[in-house]
């Protein structure tokens, strides 16, 4: 009797303990709306010897603190869930951003409030969310999410509402009809082409080109993309590219992303023993592969690693020579090369170190991010105003400064350009 | 050939590291009747905890069991306390436990963040190292997993078959009432038996940390894995574990060769559903329990 | 057709048109465009949680199939509509029927055998899906591993604008869904599944067709499923095999129903509004700041650790889940829904009434929840006689007289 | 023509043989009594004969039909009725709901509010009709197995196995059942009575058969099978095993 008594009473205090926290968390959902970035706790310069956000066109703004009303941007970010990994890079990038855009006298010399969902990777979600922040928070402006699912996903709601949206890595080219999406990296219209041609140009220049070749596929939308050419049309595709250049393809696999024994697939690869290993990687599927081939005592003379997500070569060392990757840009020369963009990569290592993230430099992923946010800027900053259709039209109109460089978007080309 | 060889060492290699993983779920599952998810958080945190000291503190890969192992016997154990206290049922374990890997995930996600971990190769010179055979290579990690699962297996095989404490298991077993009236010590022999399926799923966890990255959803992927194991092998049964991961692991790697790495989960599965239909104690039972 | 019947199917109708012309007042009202996709949303998950429970919750065979057969319905029309060109509406009857298909060929193989009762069960279905997923992920007319893209789908217009027609779609197969479960509960069916989740065996022995009766739930519950999933592959847009047989659908119908409660049909569509406002509202919490500011608390990921922690206390502490307990103190949860509401509103006035909703939500359920805790306990002191285990719990079999 | 006939029923669960070829009848308005130690096979017989369980070999017939592959809940429909040893209620259930069960599912087929109310009638047959809203877990033992009874009359069976529904009951207790068996009897139900409390067996029965190892081993009036020096055999030898 005692003994059930007192469980009884153990269960009301794991439930009072439960709801409390509930609450707790609940209150503060609510009072966040008031209490998020504010101007106060997102401008202080970290950086002071930084001059201004290159592409921010207006830098005569630096010394005018902003004021008025705060322009709120709306984004989500994959804050948890599979694509976590990268969206991390993505919020330090973007905070980063924000924060300078506060220290240089804000966008149209009001101060910027950067207001981030989290869609857990999951692209319903996430069009729920953009739904969301358009029509009831009624955010001024929107920023793309991290990942091909979900920024397809958010691109149809800002569609919708006829949002700008600039976004950083869609790699779904050629579903993107719409006029006002603006890809921030340079992937190109066509990546199922030019990507392996870049690839295969490359290899060919170096005057000794492989001969013999093999494809190890990751079953991620995007690589399948680049890899096989658009599904149901087979338009492309690195396998068939590599053909016609008549290289021997040796070796065509795909595995799933849940891949977690490597050593058939590093066996396969041994087997076929190419010159070179096209490999449509996503996440840390490169250095996996690399480990267990090592573990085979098997090292391939070159490979291509697709999209190496943060940290991609992290910790395989010596193993990973012979490896290339296609970048939009590195942390040295020649990115580097204007003081700004230096300034940049180093503020953002520093924030990227101070949050954790394990992978600091300011490449591919930072960057892309880094350029929405200044296609963004631009475009609000160009037409003067927060009308989203002056936005867009300024943005297709105009020459537009990105750390990729100047960029021109044409909506024939689903505004890509580059050729990455 | 060479390529079939490799494939069905890299098979059975695997399968070790898979029976290690399975050990603790088929054991609480078969006697304690506890269907017990969170070991599936345990290897993935033992696998942060090895990586920390390895990456961090610069100890030696196969040095941290010995700081991580102990912390999961008492993890276990206390687990299993908590489930004697409230009275669980075995269905109600699965969905205690369910909450719990989602919990545990979340809280690995805000230590570690959803970003990969992986020991860096100065820190950890097995993850590429490997013993030759002629032209077969045997890696490292997963010879010494495989190793280490054989040993473990026969040392829980003559705990289970040989000692007191194995005959009050195989009692609690069969006939947890049987068990009670004739003086077994149910609580205390299920606390010291969850312990102890818990440290084999923290040296599985050393292993993974020490031959791939770690990230927090792999728990949740580990369930396609585990669970074949576990059903192939029987409930409870250790050295059918061990044979159902050499097996799941082979099938896997064949199919991995012969049809492409996507058909690897498509054969897993399609052996556990005829096991399932076929054979439902397991391949490696000798006889239908009544 | 009896009285309570009829009753019942009027009810139901006059709810369906009430909502269906929601969408129009929009303008009117001028409430955000997003509370249609919100209750969108909630209609989906309603549909999702309580095509799930009219199987698990009233036979007590557990089934982690749910993800399959929601994967199904997604990828009929990713194939069917996106890749063949069929409008959507004629893709959705489609999914529902191939989604009972596999529900009903799985449900042949698995409840002939007596011995995949009880755990097994679940496991199997677990494995369905994985198989399911696997398949979609060899067969590049399914999937192939591309994903598909559903921006080109014909939608059907005549619905409304896009949200508009979302929540229609959604409210149609939400009020189908939680109909037939509502009517399967007090049906003879009803009454089937519920004497083979206390007893199958016994069932049998006292005439009921325990095999055809569990055939017929699971086919209904995973036709629904289908359907459901028809429709949402739309709001997902963009479909690949990772989404869409992830652990969340399962995950999160079986935390909704135990939540709400498994033995009415109630129950499932209390706990998904309670999970679905709570997570929804909760996304926006990044910090929190506590003691004036000097320590922050970082909330990216208690929506899972929420989640997590709720289906430990229900199924440790509240077998039965909420609706029972609403029943029994439906006064006390309603002063406390207003009493939260109120409080949100004076403590932070720009709430939004989804904001306010949760706080009034949770005032009531932090009212039920330990305030029965207490009342259970008080009561297996007090009574002379052995009470049992959960004094609330009044049997609710075909329930209400 | 006999109401029940069954045929070199055979059972074996693994290697071991339960039943090695059972065959019997049961006539329109007999209490048999079916008696034997132990594992003799009783339990086993009526799990097969009511469709509980399936036999490896052998034939059954229920009223001139050959039910043998007929689902336990077709049998039940028909009037094949039974109770178990140690009762299984419903217990998520009310007692009268327990009642409405086969009410619905039975015979009767009728709908669930009209079963409800009929439940009634059963419940006060068995005297629980002031629990019928209560949970079965207010009941003890004995009503339990009042309302093992109330089920399976409900549907209104033509045959009744009672699976040792004395066990366990004080002696007030049995005598009473023994009268709640002869009212039963008196509805025109022919029963089967499973019983180790051989007194009773002999007193109610018309008819005795004795099974030993899974074989029929006498059969016939009470009194000469009790005499039967194989049934004694059989019944001292088990006690002194057990003893």
């Amino acid at each position: 009797m005692t003994r059930s008594s007192q469980s009884q009473f153990l269960r009301g205090l794991i439930l009072l303990v439960a709801f409390a926290m509930i609450a707790a968390a609940c209150g503060s959902s609510t009072s966040d709306t008031t209490a998020a970035a504010s101007p106060g706790t997102t401008a202080a310069p970290s950086t002071p010897d930084t001059t201004a956000a290159p592409g921010t066109p207006d830098t005569t703004m630096a010394t005018t603190a902003p004021s008025g009303e705060p322009i709120v941007i709306g984004s989500t970010l994959a804050l948890t869930g599979f694509l976590a990994a990268t969206a991390a890079i993505h919020k330090v990038a973007g905070d980063l951003f924000v924060e300078q855009l506060n220290a240089n006298g804000g966008l149209l010399g009001r101060p910027v409030e950067w207001v981030v969902l989290d869609d857990e990777s999951v692209p319903d979600q996430a069009a729920a969310l953009y739904e969301r922040l358009i029509t009831e928070d009624e955010v001024d402006a929107i920023v793309g999410p991290y990942g091909t699912g979900t920024i397809t996903a958010a691109m149809q709601v800002a569609e919708r509402y006829g949002y700008v949206m600039p976004q950083h890595t869609g790699s779904l080219t050629y579903t993107y009809g719409y006029d006002c999406q603006f890809p921030a990296w340079p992937a190109g219209r066509n990546p199922n082409v030019t990507n392996s041609e870049l690839v295969f140009d490359a290899l060919e220049s170096t005057g000794t080109p492989p001969k013999t070749m093999a494809f190890v596929i990751n079953q991620f939308p995007g690589t399948m993309y680049v890899a096989y050419g658009q599904p149901d049309t087979d338009e492309g595709g690195a396998v068939s590219i590599a053909a016609d250049r008549g290289y021997d393809v040796v070796l065509d696999i795909q595995y799933p992303s849940t891949t977690s024994d490597w050593g058939p697939i590093a066996a396969a690869v041994r087997d076929a023993d190419p010159d070179f290993l096209f490999l449509g990687a996503l996440g840390v599927d490169g250095p996996n592969l690399i480990a267990a081939m090592d573990a085979l005592d098997y090292q391939v003379p070159g490979m291509f690693l697709q999209w190496p997500a943060p940290g991609p070569m992290l910790g395989v060392g010596d193993s990973a020579d012979g490896a290339m990757s296609v970048t939009a840009f590195e942390p040295h020369t020649p990115f580097t090369d204007d003081p700004g963009y230096a300034a940049i990569a180093q503020a953002f290592s520093d924030a990227a170190t101070a949050a954790g993230l394990p992978y600091t430099a300011f490449e591919t992923q930072a960057s892309a991010s880094w350029a929405a946010w200044q296609i963004l800027v631009a475009g609000i900053e160009g037409a003067g105003s927060l009308d989203q259709a002056a936005d867009c039209d300024y943005l297709l109109n105009n020459t537009i400064d990105t750390v990729f460089g100047p960029i021109d978007f044409d909506p024939d080309q689903n505004n890509y350009y580059g050729d990455l | 050939m060479t390529l079939y060889g490799q494939a069905i060492i890299s098979g059975v290699l695997a399968g070790g590291l898979y029976a290690m993983m399975s050990l603790g779920v088929s054991l609480s599952w078969g006697v304690l009747k506890i269907i017990n998810l969170a070991y599936f958080s345990f290897i993935l945190l033992a696998g942060y905890g090895s990586y920390e000291l390895a990456a961090n503190q610069g100890w030696d890969p196969f040095v941290t069991v010995l700081a991580v192992v102990p912390v999961f016997v008492i993890v276990g154990g206390l687990l299993q306390l908590f489930f004697e206290k409230v009275k669980i049922g075995e269905f109600e374990s699965l969905l205690v436990t369910f909450g719990l890997l989602i919990m545990l995930e979340s809280v690995a996600r805000s230590i570690w963040s959803a970003d990969f971990r992986r020991i860096p190769s100065t820190e950890n010179p097995y993850a590429s190292s490997s013993l030759r055979i002629g032209e077969f290579a045997f890696p490292t990690p997963q010879l010494s997993a495989f190793l280490t699962a054989i040993v473990i297996g026969l040392l829980m095989k003559y705990l289970l078959d040989r000692t007191y404490f194995g005959k009050a298991v195989r009692a609690l077993a069969q006939d947890r009432d049987m068990a009670r009236a004739f003086g077994v010590d149910h609580r205390r022999v299920a606390v010291l038996l969850s312990g102890l399926a818990a440290a084999t799923a923290a040296i599985a966890g050393v292993f993974i940390a020490m031959s791939q990255a770690l990230f927090p959803s792999l728990a949740v992927e580990w369930f396609g894995i585990v669970f074949p194991v576990v059903i192939l092998g029987g409930l409870g049964s250790t050295l059918g574990a061990l044979g159902a991961g050499v097996v799941i692991g082979v099938v896997a790697a064949i199919a991995s060769v012969t049809w492409g790495p996507s058909y690897a989960p498509l054969a897993t599965f399609v052996i556990l559903i005829a096991t399932l239909l076929f054979r439902p104690d397991g391949l490696f039972t000798r006889k239908a329990s009544v | 057709m009896s009285r309570r019947t009829t009753v019942r199917l009027g009810s139901f109708a006059a709810v369906a048109v009430a909502l269906w012309f929601l969408p129009t007042l929009q303008g009117p009202i001028g409430f955000p465009i997003f509370y249609l996709l919100f209750g969108y949303t909630l209609l989906f998950w309603f549909a999702q949680a309580s095509s799930w429970n009219m199987f698990t919750g009233y036979s007590g065979y557990f089934s982690f199939g749910q993800g399959a057969f929601f994967g199904v319905g997604v990828y009929t029309t990713g194939v069917l509509a996106a890749k063949r060109g069929w409008p959507l509406i004629a893709a959705i009857p489609v999914a529902g029927i191939l989604a009972a298909a596999l529900g009903l060929s799985l449900g042949f193989v698995v409840f002939r055998l007596r011995r995949l009762q009880g755990e097994i069960f679940a496991l199997v279905t677990l494995a369905v899906a994985f198989v399911v997923a696997a398949i979609a992920r060899v067969s590049s007319k399914i999937d192939g591993g591309s994903g598909i893209a559903l921006n080109d789908v014909q939608l059907p217009d005549f619905l409304g604008t896009f949200p508009s027609m979302m929540f229609r779609l959604g409210l149609v197969i939400a009020v189908l869904t939680v109909f037939a479960a509502a009517t399967i509960q007090h049906s003879r069916l009803g009454w089937g599944l519920f004497s083979i989740n206390d007893d199958e065996a016994v069932a049998e022995s006292l005439g009921v067709p325990t095999f055809r009766h569990k055939m017929m739930a699971f086919g209904m519950s995973a036709f629904f499923a289908g359907l459901s999933g028809a429709v949402h592959a739309i709001q997902i847009s963009y479909i690949t095999i990772e989404d869409v047989f992830s652990i969340r659908i399962p995950l999160f119908v079986i935390v909704m129903s135990v939540l709400g409660g498994m033995r009415h049909w109630m129950g499932p569509i209390v706990g998904a509004t309670i999970i679905h406002t709570l997570t929804d509202r909760l996304n926006r919490a990044s910090d929190l700041e506590l003691f004036g500011g000097n320590v922050t608390v970082s909330l990216d990921h208690l929506n899972d650790i929420i989640i997590g922690l709720l289906l430990i206390v229900m199924v440790l502490a509240v077998k039965d889940g909420l609706w029972p307990r609403l029943v029994d103190r439906k006064w006390a949860a309603a002063g406390a829904f207003v009493v939260g509401i109120l409080i949100a509103r004076i403590w932070a006035p720009e709430m939004s009434p989804i904001g306010q909703f949760v706080a009034g939500e949770l005032g009531a359920v932090a009212v039920l929840l330990p305030s029965s805790a207490v009342i259970d306990r008080w009561r297996s002191r007090g009574g002379p006689s052995e009470t049992p285990d959960e004094p609330t719990s009044q049997p609710t079999v075909g329930a209400t007289p | 023509m006999s109401l029940l006939q069954f045929d070199g029923i055979h059972k074996r669960f693994g290697g071991v043989a339960a039943l090695g070829g059972v065959s019997g009848t049961l006539d329109e308005g007999e209490i048999l009594g079916l008696v034997g130690p132990n594992g003799s096979g009783k339990s086993t017989l009526i799990n097969i004969l009511s469709g509980f369980a399936e036999p490896n070999e052998g034939r059954i017939s229920f009223a001139g039909v050959d039910v043998t592959d007929t689902e336990a809940h077709h049998r039940f429909g028909a009037g094949i009725a039974r109770t178990y040893q140690i009762p299984r209620p419903f217990s998520s259930m009310t007692v009268r709901h327990n009642v409405a069960v086969p009410l619905i599912f039975g015979k009767t087929k009728l709908h669930p509010s009209a079963a409800t109310e009929r439940a009634m009638h059963w419940l006060e047959f068995a005297g629980l009709a002031s629990y019928a809203d209560q949970p079965v877990s207010e009941l003890n033992l004995h009503q339990l197995k009042y309302l093992e009874l109330a089920r399976a009359l409900a549907s209104e069976p033509r045959v009744l196995f009672l699976d040792e529904v004395l066990a366990g009951l004080n002696p007030t207790e049995i005598e009473e059942s023994i009268l709640m068996i002869r009212r039963i009897h008196d509805l025109g139900i022919s029963l089967v009575i499973v019983e180790h409390v051989l007194r009773v067996v002999n007193a109610l029965s018309t008819r005795i058969v004795a099974l030993n190892q899974g074989l029929v081993i006498a059969e016939g009036a009470p009194t000469d099978v009790m005499a039967d020096p194989e049934v004694v055999k059989a019944y001292l030898g088990s006690r002194w095993k057990h003893a």
